[in-house]
Parts: structure tokens; sequence; C-alpha cells
């Protein structure tokens, strides 16, 4: 396929070389303004072989030159096609966003910086999910963190971010790390780190070894994709971002990882050890559950939508996790439904939660705040914003008819198949992870209806959201093809559900495609033709309407601040789950002493997270403590280093005297 | 025929939720020797309701109006998965609990949503309180019906009705038990009644669904205050058809249907006379208990599912 | 005699330049000399490529010479081209003037290109304490307090080190000697190897030799617990200087310790050797990555960076094998490169901001794009990150050690260049991000300074995506000698 | 001639007992005069050495070899010693951070392990016991000296008398290296001295004093 081939390669061309060399080069509107249209052409193509080999099943090979003794060489084969088609059909949207977002954000030298980088990740992203050596996925894999640090260091440089940022790298560097363990266990038994000789490798490769492999993988890919305790950085570094950077990072950066850990636990280790499958539920159910629990908790939408892409992840880790605990189980049926729901929950997540994220770019251009507390009101300002992120809400909770809800059922009918195995550990935690999720779900559900109910509805909280005007065009036909992306994946799942059910099959040898992705897309149509019927029907027959202002219990008149706001919204669930949080609370009375009379009371509640204070804090203090001592070492006392020098040298000889 | 049988369940549920409603006060009100309102009241007053004129506040959006009618479309989407006079319902083989379930979360969702376009105080303090009850409800619900289904093996609601349906009323298993009493309590929290909520007041310091709905009037109230009615009746039925569906009609034939419908009415009659005892004898929980009562149902759901692991050694 | 003019072309330069009076005339007599230099090194790597090695009574050239003195040519290069620019700054003294300057800097470079030419054990030795004698007063140039105090640190603690490196090779003499080589050759590289492959040497005299050695010249190279006068020297000596110890001097210690290594392998087994270099390298990544966290100065963080760097290309070359080696030589030449692009930022830091203290340089972005880019590019290199060099050869190194199932030393391994990473970039980022100061230094830049700089850049990228052929053919060369 | 000859002889092995004389000495010492003149002792009895070495092997190298000893060790380092202590006008003494009490008895301990450190040596290789010991404990005193003694002044004489060491085991050992590599060493000794020379006067001109162990400003 040459055609294929040659698309793949321009796709490499315009994202990683011409497009920011003519923007960082080129002189001139005209210049600029073609750079952005052949990014645009760039991710069409890339969004083009994506299709055809996801679709027809046709592979991709480029052998590019090998570096040093090392082969480099990128492969589109049905999962990379899958994840190149994520990437590529969220970054075109993100695009269109931009191109209106950075003209009004950035001057033109920052702007110029701004396209060429985001170019590069993009392209950084899909090296990652089409390399097929080692080699070449580290090297996207190192790309895609250092190229997203400058993205949100465009946006501004003040010391939290900065510091922000360098959490964000130095975890992700860390994660890194232990990616490169995980591929570097194999050398020994496949003498390189070709995907075909791990594959082939993984079938010799002794059981502690695998286990080895499979965690060291599980806690590098799981420090990208934002699983707790691992997540330390992500509600950092995702609200920091400009927003279409964001809604890149949340909605495809991420998933990396979960192409990542597929690639590992499925196409390379068939599985895992026994014990991989409760490892990766645990996982996502403490993510899934706390991650939603700090979103509730949030006002500042961007940290909010960050934190529940930390929910987000844990479900399709569920996912993932159910599959592997029915791969080791003798079950590829279900493993094969699992599978499918994790690989369908990663798709609908980059397509809404880069809406969500592009819909607060919008606010935020539009009213220059993320602070839930100062919106409100916005629908009747920013109509089709409003409605766009609607859709988006309504996809992240998982309402029937949009895309969330297929993922997440498809996800409750695998742990119910759980009762079906014979193990009886399975037996119980599948089943009871239905009630896990269906708490997340519960949790996301009142989560956006705080964000959607404070932020669109209402009166507005701010002279600022009171003047808000709707977003342009460009930002506008971003968010609409998204907000149309998961409405029609909501309604007719099968187009993507089909041919990921054949991936599904690659990866999970021995299965079929499972009953229920059929089941699911007959079921839909009907069910929302009733919904829209009954709707229609109820519209119809609508009496007339007369705007009355409402009865304000006597006073002359309600005013914005007397609607609940976002942090009395949540104060029921925070009193509930307190022991979660575990706030600081501070209460200053002035003046002092007199406890009835105050003139003024203010009221602090901070949270830091327990991870941070008492898994995070007390390593790194560790290390700088042990710096500190090794540098007292260097006392600057020139006989000190000579003795230094002697000891080393005496010690040395009393070694080979008493080795000999 | 099936078909159409259907159609009439789905109608049964929800031309008659405003009767059960009636029925349940009117118990009450024997309960409390009182006399009581006609049970054909709730008819007079949606009637009335659907006369009026619809008052918006000027603050509020498209959701505002939006909100009652989606709820009302969800519950009636949701009448179809549920079997009533046969062990069949329009979705309710095709569609599965997870299904249902999802669809009362559309409701409830676009019904906070609503009340949080008033733009007033109240609608915001119950959205809230909805939001944390409906939250902790949601585990037990689907907990509790996942035990059913394990034991019946299957998903689908007609399934499930079937699987009891070959059971001995007397073989009735630890999980069904368990299951009933899960259900029964996430009944109550889900169609606000008592001890979870009072639907008979409106004091700012209790109010939950009341207060969401407190800004509507006209055809929106009488949507949202139908649409609740309904909901309950799909609860008790539900609570019928899971685990007391004997009687229902195994073919078509006229003796049979109407001994459907007879051990239908008895059955509701049994269910809302033991709702009316609960309402009259007990005092509603303070906000902050509810988690424990839902609680207590979460924990029944977690043992239902851990007994169909050893009921099926 | 090809050997012959690489090392006496910088005597004569060092002679003519300290007739050179005026700056500018020394600038350009500097940089032709530097040319001329190139041209010998190049006839003579081109030699050696034609006829497999060049053997002398005194000196001799192989394809490890060949490699360290391609490496030698480049950055010597790099430093004098920007040493014209630099040395504008600098105010003239008695012996700190350019002439001065340039002719210790010929003399250093003399001796280090002598380190690498030498045939015989002996003038190796005399070779190495040369390089110490020629830059100390390089390191003292600014004979500011600490200056002197971290020239008399340098020289008094590499004489030291390298006067147990003499023991040594005295010891190593002795054996050959009693191995049955005659006095006259007992010290010829060449004899001894043949030597050495036919285990005529006593092992129990091989591994004492060995151990003064690897103490002697480990102290050049730097390596933890003798490196205490790396860090001193490098941050008071002028900008070029640091470059050419960091990038060439540390390198040539390290070209003594292989043919050492070499040598004892051949004659006791790699075991001894590979053992120690393991437990050096180990042990020096593991405290220079600790300390790289503390440091406030950034010449200080970057000689220690180096320390790592030594420590990793030790443990390439104490692990062994193809992609060992591999590894520990590209590794050479790529550190190199980024410590002296790194080493060049430092000194514009130094002219914008008056200081090298992080913590007071802000804001680099803004005031000094040009230097902000310099040490983001150098950063990330030297932190191992795609797409720079650095990325392949630690990959290489890494690779070997896993191979041999030695995940202790994989693990530390990875460990560290986290540890580094998180040094590194908490200082880099503070520096280029962020406001700048009140008081806007003036961004200065000469023109030469910055073409270096390009220049090495663009080597750290481009060894990074692919490596020429030619560089290939050199890397093979060197790797027949040491295998 | 064969008086000389048995001299020679004796030369070579009753040598070391001196050299531990002046090793003993070193410890004790309080000024830095005193120190020179030990150290040339210690070379004049080396230089001895290296004739007798030379008139035994009637080895021509090795003679050039002593008269370069004795040129530089004997009499050019020590004059050196003694102009540098008069320019420089610091105080004499040696300022040591160990009471000579404390020295001596390093110093003894030093000679024991010598003594035992060689012992599993000598046998495989055939040298003089007592010479090659006396080597690795004048090595070892010089390390000693470096490490206890503040003033400059003295590290650089206990670089030198670490260097003798040295020199004195390749002598014991294998008669020497080749001339042209002797040369070379010790070019480089007399190089580096003169090039410490210089600094000392800089450090007293930049510190005023010359106690290295105060030179502590670059640390950590």
């Amino acid at each position: 396929m040459m055609v294929l081939d040659v698309t793949f390669w321009s796709f490499l061309a315009l994202l990683g070389v011409i497009v920011p060399l003519l923007q960082l080069g080129g002189r001139g509107r005209f210049v600029r303004a073609l750079s952005i249209f052949l990014l645009l052409v760039g991710i069409l193509a890339g969004l083009a072989v994506a299709g055809v080999c996801f679709w027809k099943n046709v592979p991709v090979t480029l052998r590019l030159p090998s570096v040093a003794a090392f082969p480099l060489s990128l492969a589109v084969d049905r999962l990379s096609a899958f994840f190149l088609f994520l990437i590529c059909s969220v970054s075109l949207p993100v695009c269109i966003f931009s191109t209106s977002y950075v003209t009004h954000h950035y001057a033109a030298e920052k702007a110029r910086w701004m396209w060429a980088l985001l170019s590069l990740f993009i392209l950084s992203m899909a090296v990652v999910v089409t390399a097929s050596t080692g080699l070449a996925f580290l090297v996207g894999w190192e790309l895609m963190t250092i190229v997203s640090a400058g993205l949100i260091l465009i946006e501004g440089d003040s010391e939290e971010r900065i510091h922000d940022v360098y959490i964000y790298l130095l975890m992700m560097h860390a994660g890194a790390a232990a990616v490169v363990a995980a591929f570097f266990l194999y050398w020994p038994y496949a003498h390189g780190l070709e995907f075909d000789a791990l594959r082939s490798a993984s079938m010799s490769l002794p059981a502690g070894l695998r286990g080895a492999i499979f965690l060291l993988a599980f806690v590098g890919f799981s420090t990208k994709a934002g699983i707790i305790p691992f997540h330390l950085w992500l509600p950092r570094a995702h609200p920091i971002a400009p927003s279409p950077v964001s809604a890149l990072m949340s909605g495809v950066m991420l998933k990396t990882a979960i192409y990542g850990l597929v690639r590992f636990g499925f196409d390379f280790l068939h599985g895992g050890p026994r014990w991989s499958g409760y490892l990766v539920l645990a996982a996502g159910a403490v993510s899934g559950l706390l991650g939603v629990l700090y979103a509730i908790a949030e006002h500042d939408l961007k940290r909010l939508l960050a934190y529940h892409s930390v929910e987000n992840i844990g479900i399709i880790y569920l996912g993932l996790g159910s599959s592997l605990l029915f791969l080791a189980n003798g079950a590829p049926m279900w493993a094969n439904l699992a599978l499918i729901a994790a690989l369908l929950h990663t798709l609908n997540h980059a397509l809404f939660k880069s809406l969500l994220f592009l819909g607060a770019g919008a606010i935020a251009h539009s009213t220059h705040t993320l602070d839930l507390e100062k919106l409100g009101g916005l629908l009747g300002r920013m109509p089709i914003t409003g409605a766009a992120f609607l859709v988006g809400c309504c996809s992240i909770v998982g309402l029937p008819m949009f895309n969330g809800f297929i993922s997440e059922w498809l996800t409750f009918r695998s742990f119910l198949y759980g009762s079906n195995l014979t193990n009886t550990e399975a037996q119980v935690v599948l089943p009871l992870m239905i009630g896990i999720l269906a708490l997340i779900g519960g949790l996301a559900a009142a989560c956006f209806i705080k964000v959607y109910g404070v932020a669109f509805l209402g009166r507005p909280r701010s002279t600022e959201a009171e003047h808000a005007a709707e977003a342009p065009l460009n930002m506008r036909l971003g968010m609409v093809v998204l907000a149309l992306a998961c409405i029609l994946l909501g309604l007719f799942p099968l187009t993507v559900l089909s041919p990921l059910a054949s991936l599904a099959q690659l990866l999970v040898p021995g299965s079929t495609a499972p009953e229920e992705i059929y089941f699911i897309s007959r079921v839909i149509p009907w069910v929302a033709l009733t919904l829209l019927g009954a709707l229609v029907v109820m519209q119809a027959v609508r009496r007339r309407q007369r705007v009355a202002a409402i009865w304000a219990c006597g006073l002359p008149g309600l005013t914005s601040r007397m609607q609940y706001t976002s942090t009395a919204f949540s104060k029921p669930i925070r009193s509930v789950f307190v022991s979660v949080y575990k706030p600081d609370r501070t209460v200053n009375r002035l003046p002092t002493g007199q406890s009835y009379f105050a003139n003024s009371i203010s009221y602090r509640s901070q949270r830091t997270t327990s991870f941070e204070k008492f898994l995070y804090r007390p390593f790194v203090d560790a290390i700088v403590a042990a710096a500190r001592q090794v540098g007292r070492l260097q006392t600057g006392n020139i006989q000190v280093y000579l003795l230094y020098i002697f000891l080393t040298l005496v010690s040395l000889l009393v070694c080979l005297r008493f080795l000999r | 025929m099936t078909m159409a049988l259907g159609a009439v369940q789905v109608l049964i549920l929800i031309l008659g939720a405003p009767l059960a409603r009636g029925i349940i006060a009117r118990i009450k009100a024997w309960f409390q020797r009182r006399q009581g309102a006609s049970i054909w009241r709730p008819y007079a007053e949606l009637g009335k309701l659907f006369q009026k004129e619809d008052l918006v506040p000027p603050t509020s959006s498209l959701i505002f109006i939006l909100a009652p009618r989606v709820m009302f479309a969800a519950a009636l989407a949701v009448a179809a998965f549920v079997p009533v006079l046969q062990p069949f319902a329009l979705f309710g083989s095709v569609g599965d609990f997870v299904l249902m379930v999802y669809l009362l979360a559309l409701g409830r969702f676009f019904l906070a949503l609503g009340a949080l376009d008033g733009g007033g105080a109240f609608g915001g303090m119950g959205a809230s309180r909805d939001a944390l009850i409906s939250t902790l409800a949601e585990a037990p619900l689907l907990l509790a019906l996942a035990a059913v289904s394990i034991s019946a093996r299957s998903a689908s609601i007609t399934g499930i009705v079937g699987g009891t349906l070959r059971q001995n009323f007397f073989e009735i298993s630890a999980v069904h038990i368990l299951a009933f009493a899960a259900l029964g309590m996430v009944a109550l929290a889900e169609s606000g009644r008592m001890p979870v909520d009072n639907p008979t007041t409106h004091l700012e310091l209790t109010m939950i669904h009341e207060a969401m709905t407190l800004e509507y009037s006209g055809p929106s109230l009488a949507l949202l205050e139908w649409a609740g009615a309904v909901k309950l009746n799909i609860m008790l039925a539900l609570l019928i058809s899971l685990f007391g569906p004997w009687g229902m009609a195994g073919s078509l034939s006229p003796a049979a249907l109407g001994i459907a419908l007879g051990a239908y009415l008895l059955k509701m009659l049994v269910l809302m006379s033991v709702l009316a005892v609960i309402e009259s004898s007990m005092a509603k929980l303070r906000m902050y208990r509810v988690p424990d009562f839902l609680g207590v149902a979460a924990a029944l759901s977690v043992l239902a599912v851990f007994f169909t692991m050893i009921a099926k050694r | 005699m090809v050997l012959i003019w690489p090392l006496f072309i910088p005597l004569l330069g060092a002679a003519l330049l300290l007739l050179c009076r005026d700056r500018r005339v020394a600038d350009a007599v500097a940089l032709a000399v530097c040319g001329v230099e190139i041209l010998a090194i190049g006839n003579a790597v081109w030699q050696v490529h034609r006829w497999g090695s060049i053997e002398g009574r005194y000196l001799r050239a192989d394809g490890l010479t060949s490699f360290f003195l391609v490496n030698i040519a480049f950055i010597s290069a790099l430093s004098l081209v920007y040493a014209t620019g630099y040395l504008r700054h600098v105010g003239e003294g008695r012996f700190s003037s350019a002439r001065w300057f340039y002719a210790l800097v010929y003399l250093f470079l003399f001796t280090m290109v002598g380190v690498c030419l030498s045939a015989n054990l002996g003038l190796l030795w005399i070779m190495m304490e040369a390089t110490t004698l020629a830059s100390a007063f390089l390191v003292g140039f600014y004979n500011t307090e600490g200056a002197v105090e971290a020239g008399w640190k340098y020289i008094v603690v590499c004489t030291v080190g390298i006067a147990f490196a003499l023991f040594g090779t005295i010891v190593f003499y002795l054996a050959a000697v009693k191995g049955g080589l005659s006095h006259a050759s007992a010290l010829n590289w060449t004899t001894l190897l043949a030597a050495a492959s036919q285990k005529q040497f006593d092992p129990n005299l091989v591994r004492l030799a060995f151990v003064f050695i690897l103490v002697g010249y480990g102290t050049k190279v730097g390596f933890v617990p003798m490196h205490s006068w790396l860090p001193d020297a490098h941050a008071e000596a002028p900008t070029p200087v640091s470059a050419m110890l960091s990038a060439i001097l540390l390198n040539c210690a390290m070209y003594a310790l292989i043919r050492y290594e070499i040598l004892a392998s051949r004659a006791i087994g790699t075991e001894f050797a590979h053992t120690l270099l393991l437990f050096f390298g180990t042990f020096s990544i593991v405290v220079a990555g600790l300390l790289i966290l503390v440091q406030r100065n950034l010449k200080r963080m970057l000689a220690y960076s180096s320390v790592e760097h030594m420590g990793i290309i030790a443990i390439g070359v104490g692990l062994g094998g193809p992609l060992g080696l591999l590894g520990a030589l590209l590794h050479t030449f790529n550190h190199s490169t980024a410590k002296a692009l790194l080493f060049f930022g430092a000194g514009n830091v130094r002219h914008n901001f008056g200081t090298l203290r992080m913590d007071r340089v802000r804001g680099m972005a803004r005031s000094n794009p040009r230097t902000a880019g310099v040490l983001i590019v150098g950063g990330l290199a030297i932190v191992g990150l795609p797409p720079f060099s650095l990325f392949v050869s630690e990959f290489a190194i890494l690779s070997e050690a896993f191979t041999q199932s030695r995940y202790l030393i994989g693990g530390v391994f990875l460990l560290v260049l986290s540890l580094v990473f998180g040094g590194f970039l908490y200082h880099l980022l503070r520096m280029i991000c962020g406001a700048s100061q009140e008081t806007q230094p003036k961004p200065h830049f000469a023109r030469a300074e910055f073409a270096v700089m390009v220049v090495a850049g663009v080597c750290l990228l481009y060894f990074g995506v692919h490596i020429p052929a030619a560089f290939s053919v050199l890397l093979r060369e060197a790797m027949t000698v040491l295998q | 001639m064969e008086f000389v000859g048995i001299a020679a002889g004796k030369v070579v092995s009753t040598s070391a007992v001196f050299l531990i004389l002046t090793i003993v000495g070193l410890a004790v010492a309080r000024r830095i005069s005193t120190c020179v003149l030990l150290f040339s002792m210690q070379s004049v009895i080396i230089t001895a050495q290296v004739a007798a070495t030379a008139y035994l092997e009637n080895s021509r190298e090795a003679w050039v070899v002593a008269g370069l000893v004795f040129t530089f060790k004997v009499l050019g380092i020590p004059y050196a010693f003694f102009w540098l202590v008069e320019r420089l006008k610091s105080p004499r003494d040696v300022k040591a951070s160990t009471t000579p009490a404390q020295s001596v008895f390093v110093v003894v301990v030093m000679v024991f392990i010598s003594y035992a450190a060689v012992r599993s040596y000598v046998f495989g290789i055939r040298v003089p016991e007592d010479a090659l010991a006396a080597a690795v404990a004048l090595i070892l005193t010089g390390a000693f000296l470096m490490v206890s003694r503040k003033k400059a002044l003295m590290q650089m004489l206990g670089l030198l008398v670490l260097e003798n060491g040295i020199f004195l085991a390749a002598l014991t050992t294998t008669f020497g290296m080749p001339l042209v590599i002797e040369m070379g060493v010790l070019f480089d000794v007399v190089v580096g001295l003169l090039l410490m020379g210089i600094f000392t006067f800089r450090i007293r001109d930049t510190f005023e004093h010359l106690d290295v162990s105060r030179l502590r400003r670059l640390r950590g």
C-alpha cells in the first residue's frame, strides 16, 4: 500500500518538520496561515491512515535509519491505528479551536512557538502509539513530556507555575525511568527492543521477570495516566496549560499511557502475572473514587476537569483490570468484552474531556476566569458553547444516548460476568466493582450538575460573567464537532465497536466478538427514539409561558449572592466523605477574644492531599537530607580531601589482600 | 399482540401513577384516623396545573423548561422496562437493568439542572441534597439488581423476572431477601419518600425534592409531579416483578390476564400499605443520617452479591 | 613522523603566542594554530585509518587514539573560538593577558595530545602529570581568592593522585620485567599488550598495579571520592578552560585508564578491572547525582555533572560488551559536546548577570533568549533526553547492563538519571523562566560565541538522530582496540 | 675495588634504617627548615643507594640518575625551600595538627604496616625486603605529612617525601626505569614544585597566611 505509506510519511513530515519550521522560521502572515492550514492537512492525513488501518486492518510500516546500533521504525497495526485515530480525531477540532484561541490570547512571537510546539506535541504522541521499537517509543515518550512542558510554560512562568511544571517533569521522568526499565528487562531474552522480538520473547520469560516487567510498566504508565497515588502532577499541570493544550493533554496524552499498558499487558505479556488484574482493578477503583471526590471539592473549572481525568482513567483501568482478570482465569470471551469497554472508554473520554476543556477555554476567553464561584448564567450568553458543554457533561456522566454511557455499560456488563468464573475471589470482586463504578458514576453526576448548574445556569455571579459574549466562530466549530462526535458515538456505537471487537480478538486470542456490542447498538436507538418522541410530543402541546420573577421570601429581590455556590453545593458530599479530604480549617475572628461580637470572621479551608503529605514529602525530604549529608563530605579542607584518597587506596589494598 | 400488551403495561404505569399516589395518601389518612381526600384527587391536581401557564424566571434558560420534560420522558422510557401483567415489557428483553438505572439518572440529572436554573437559593439547596442522596443510592440499587441478575443468570429485566418465575416461592434464596430489603430502602430514597425525604413538607430546612420543584408552576410542575408519581409506581412495580412475579400471565388468554391484573393490584396494595405504615410511623431522618440509611442498603446489597457466590456452590 | 606534528604544533603555537603582545594578533594566531593543529590531527587520524595503527618508540596511535584525538580537536576548536570572544571581557593583568592565556592553553593542549599519543606508559604518566602542571595556572588564571584556592587544591590533589599512578606504573613495569620483558621494552604498550595476551605477568602484581593506577588516574578522571578538586577547579577556571577541563582532560584521564584496563583484562581476565570500574562508576554517579541536587553555583553543578558522566563512562567500560563499549565511547564524545556547550552558556550567564549563583539569575528567556536557548538545549541533552545524543549513548550502556542481567547497576543508573534530571531542571527552569530582574542586564553575545554554540547544539541533535558514516568508522576502529 | 663493592652492598642493605630515622625525624620536627634538612639527608641516602646500584649493576644510566637526584633533590630543592622560607617571611613552625608524640606513634605504626604489607610480595619477586619496606614507609609518611601539616610548604615537602618513596620503590624492585622516563619524572617533579612555589606566593598575597586548612571558601 504505497498510498498509505506516503500519506503517513507526509503526516510525519508536515507535523514534525514543515509546520514547526514554517512557524518559527517563516515571516509574514501568509506563511503562518499556510502552516496552520498544513497542520490541519497533516492531521487529516494521519486521520486517513488511522481510519483505513483501523477499519480495513491494513498495517503500515515505516523503517527509519537506525541510530547507532538501535533500529528505529514506526508501524501502524490495528491497536496503533485505533490510538492514532483517537489522537488525530481529537487534535483536529482542537486545532480548529486553537486557530482563534491562539490569535486572541498570544502575541505574535508566542503564537509561533505555540503552533510549532503544538504540532510537535501531536507528532510526539503519534510517534508513541506507532513506534514499533523500544527506542522509537521512548523517544516519542520523552518528547511528549518536554514539548507539553514547553507549551505550559508559554502560557506564563510565575513561580508557582514553574513549580508545577517542575513536578510534572520530574514525575514524568521517574515514570519514564520505570518504562525504560520495563523495556530493558526484556533485553536478555529478546536481544533487542523491536516489538516483534519482545512479543516472541514474552513466551520464554521466567515468571518472576514477567511480574517485574508488568509491575514496572504499570508504575510507569500509571504515572503518565495519573493513577492515584502517582497523580500528583495531573491536577497541577493540566489546569495551567493553555486550554487547547489541556484538552490534548487530558484527552489524548493520558491515553498514550493506556496504549502502553495495553501494549505491555495484552500484546506482549498476554495478561501478565495472575495478580495483575487485581492490581489494575484496585488502582482503577481507588483512582476513580478519589479522583471524583477530589473533583467535587474543586471550584476551579480546569482543576476539576483534571481530577475528572483521574477518575475516568480509573474507569478505564477498571475495564482493563477486569479484562486481565478474565484472561488470567481462562475466560477470553469476557476478557474481550472488558477490553472493548476499556478501549471504547478511552476514545470516549478523549472526545468528551477535550470538549469540556475546550469549553473551559471558551469560558475563560469570554469571562477571563475559571473560578466557578464567579460564573453563572452563561448558557443564555453563550448558547452554542453552553449546548456543547452540556453534551460534554452528559457524556462524562454517562447518561444514555451519549457516548460515555456505552463504555460504562459495557464495563458494567463485564463485571457482571465475573460471577461466572470459577475462581472464588474473582467471583466476588468483579461483581462488587459494580458498586464502585456506580458510586463513581453517581458522584460524577453530582459533580457535573454542580459544574453546569453553577457555571451556565442561574444568575451570573460576577460582572465578567454578566458581560460574557459567545466565543468566536472557530472555537464554536471545534466544540460543536466534538459534541456531535459524542452524540453520534452515543447513538450508533457499532461503527467503532465492531472494529474494536476485531482488535480485541487480536489482543485476546481465542475470543469472538461479544454479543453485548450488538445488543447495545440495537437498543440505544429505540430508547433515544422514545425519549425524543416524548419530548417532541410534549413540546407540541406546550402551553403559553410568562416570565415572572420568582418569590424572594418577601425580600425586595434576589441577588446572585443568594444562589447556591459551588462550594455550598458540594458541602453535603464533602461532609459525608470528610475522612477522604482531611481539610485543614482555620477560622479567624477579629477582634480576638470576643467570640460573639466579631467584626469579621474569615474562614479558610485548605486541602493538601494526604499523598503529598505522607508519601511524597518524606521521600523528597529524605533525598534532600541525604544530598546535604553527602555535600558535607566536601568540606573544603584539602587535608581531608587527601585523606579520602589515602583511605580509598588503603581500603582497596586491604580488599585486595583479603579477597585473594 | 405481546407488543400491544407491552404498551398497555406502560399506560398502566403512567396513567395509574397518580392513582397510586392517591391511594397511598388515603391509606395514610386512614392510619392517621383522618378521612383523607379522594383517591382521584391527584388527577384533578394535574388537570388543574395543565390548564395554567408556565411561569419562567427572568434569568433562566432553556434548561428550565426542558428539565421537567426530560424527566417525564425518562420516566416514560423506564416504564417500558418493567413487566406488569406478563413477564415481558417493551424494552424489558432488550434493555437491561443498567440502562434502566441510567435512564432514571438522566431524568434526575436534568431535574437538578432545572432546579439550579431557577436562580434562587432553594433550587440549589434541593439539587445539592438530592445529589448526595442519589449518589449514595446508585451503588446499592445497581448492586442489588446485579445480585438478582446473577442468580437469574440474565441481565435483562424480563430475563430476571423469568428466572424468578421458574423458582418456587418457598425456595426463595437469601440473595433475594437481601436484595429485596436493599432495593426497598433504595426505592424509598429514589422516590423521595419517608424516612429520606418528606414529600409533603415545604420547610426549607428539610425539603429535598420539593425544593427542586419549588420554582416550577403550571404544566411543568404537573409533569414533574406526574413523573415523580410514575417513578414511585415503577419502583413498586419493579419490586413486585422482581421478587414476587407469581401470578403473571403466562399466556395471552383473557383469564390469565385477568388473574395477572388482579394479582398485580393486590400486590400493589400490599406494598402501598407497607409504605403508608412506614410513612406514618417513622420520622424523617436528619439529612446527615441519610448516608447511614443508604449505607445499610449498600451493606445489604453487598451481602446479596456475596451470597450469589455461596448459592452457586 | 605523522604523529610528531600534532604534538609539535601546539608547542610551537604556545611559543609563538607568547610573542604576540596585541590581543587581536593573539586571537588570530591562536585560531590559525588551531586550524593547523586540526589539519595535523586529521592527517594523523587518516593515516591511522589507512594503516590500522602507527607504532613508534615513544609515540603510537591506533583507533582508540584517533577517536580521542578527534574529540580533542573538536572541543579545543570550539573552546578556542569561544575564547576569542570571551577574552574581551577579561582584564589584563601581568600574567592574565590574552597571550599568556593562549600560550598556556596550547601547552595544555600539547600535554593532552601527548597523553593520547604516548606509546610508553612512563611517557603517558609524564604527560598526564604535565596536564596538571599546564592547567594549574589556567585554573588560577583570575588570581582571585577562589581561583588561587582552587588552583592550589587542584595541583596538590592531582599531583598526589598522579604520584600513586606512578607507583602503579612502576609495579606494572616490575611485573613486565619479571615476566621476561627487557628493561627498554617493559613500558612499551604494544609489547606489553602482546605479553599480557600470553599471560606472562604475575597476576598479583597486575592487580596491585591496577589498584594504584585506578586511584591515581581515577583522581584525574574525577571518581568519587577522589573527585574533590574537580568542582573547585571547574568553577573557578575561565570558561573556555572549564570546558576543556571537563570535556577533554577528564576524557584523556579516562583514556589512560582504559589503556590499563585493556592490559589488565588481557593479563588477568576482565573480572577484576571491570568490577573496580563498575564500583567506582556506580559510586560516582550516586554521589554526584545527590550533590547536583544541592548546588547553588552553576559551574559547580556542571562540574558534578561531569563526575556523574565520567561515572557513566566508567560503567560502560566496566560492563564491556559491544553495546557497553559503544555506549562508553559515544558518551565520551557526546558528553564533551554537551558539557562544552553548557560551560559556554555558563560563561555567558556570568557576563550578563555578573554571578553564577543560580538563585540570583531569573528570567533569562526574556532578557537573554539566546543564552536561555543554549542552556535549554544543553540541559536537556545532559540529562539524557531524546532526541539528543546523550540519550543514545546512555541507552546503549543501559542496554548492556540489562543484557548482562546486572539489574542493580541498571536500576541505580536509572534512579540517578531521574535524580540528576530533578537537580538540573529545578535550577534551569528557575533561571530561564520567570520575571527577569529589575536591572535588565545587557544581552551580550559575540557572533563567534554564538556560532560555536550553534555548532555544538546541532551536533548534539544530529548525533542523537543519526551517526555519520565517518564517525561510525572511527567508532568501530576504536572498539576493535578495546575488544 | 672489592672494598667499594662491599660498601655498595652495605649501602643497599642498611640504608633502610637511616631512612626510617629520617622519617621519625620528620615526624617530630617543629621547624620547616629542620624538615627540609631531613629531606635533604633522605635524598643523600637515596643518592647513595642509586650510586651503589649503579656500581653493582654497572649501568651508565643509573650513574646519570644518581647525578640528577643529587643535583636536584640534595642540593636544588632544599636550597629552593630555604629561599622560599626566607622570601615568604612566614612563621617557621610547621603548624601540625597532631602533637609530636602522636606523630611519632603514627609513623612507627606505619613502619610496621610497611613491613607487613611488603612481606607478602617480596617472596615472589626477590627484592631486598628492608629497602622496599622503607620505600612504602616513605610513601605513607609523605601522605601523613600532607594530611597532618597545615602549612602549604609542608604539603610540598610531604609530596616530595612521597615521591622519594616511589622513586626508592622503583629503584629497589626494578633497578630504576629507563633513563628518559626517569628524567621526565624528575622534570615533572621539579616543574610541579616550581608551580607550587609560585602558588604559595599567590596564597600569601591573597590570603596573607599560608595555612592551607583555612582555604575553605569552596565547599559543598
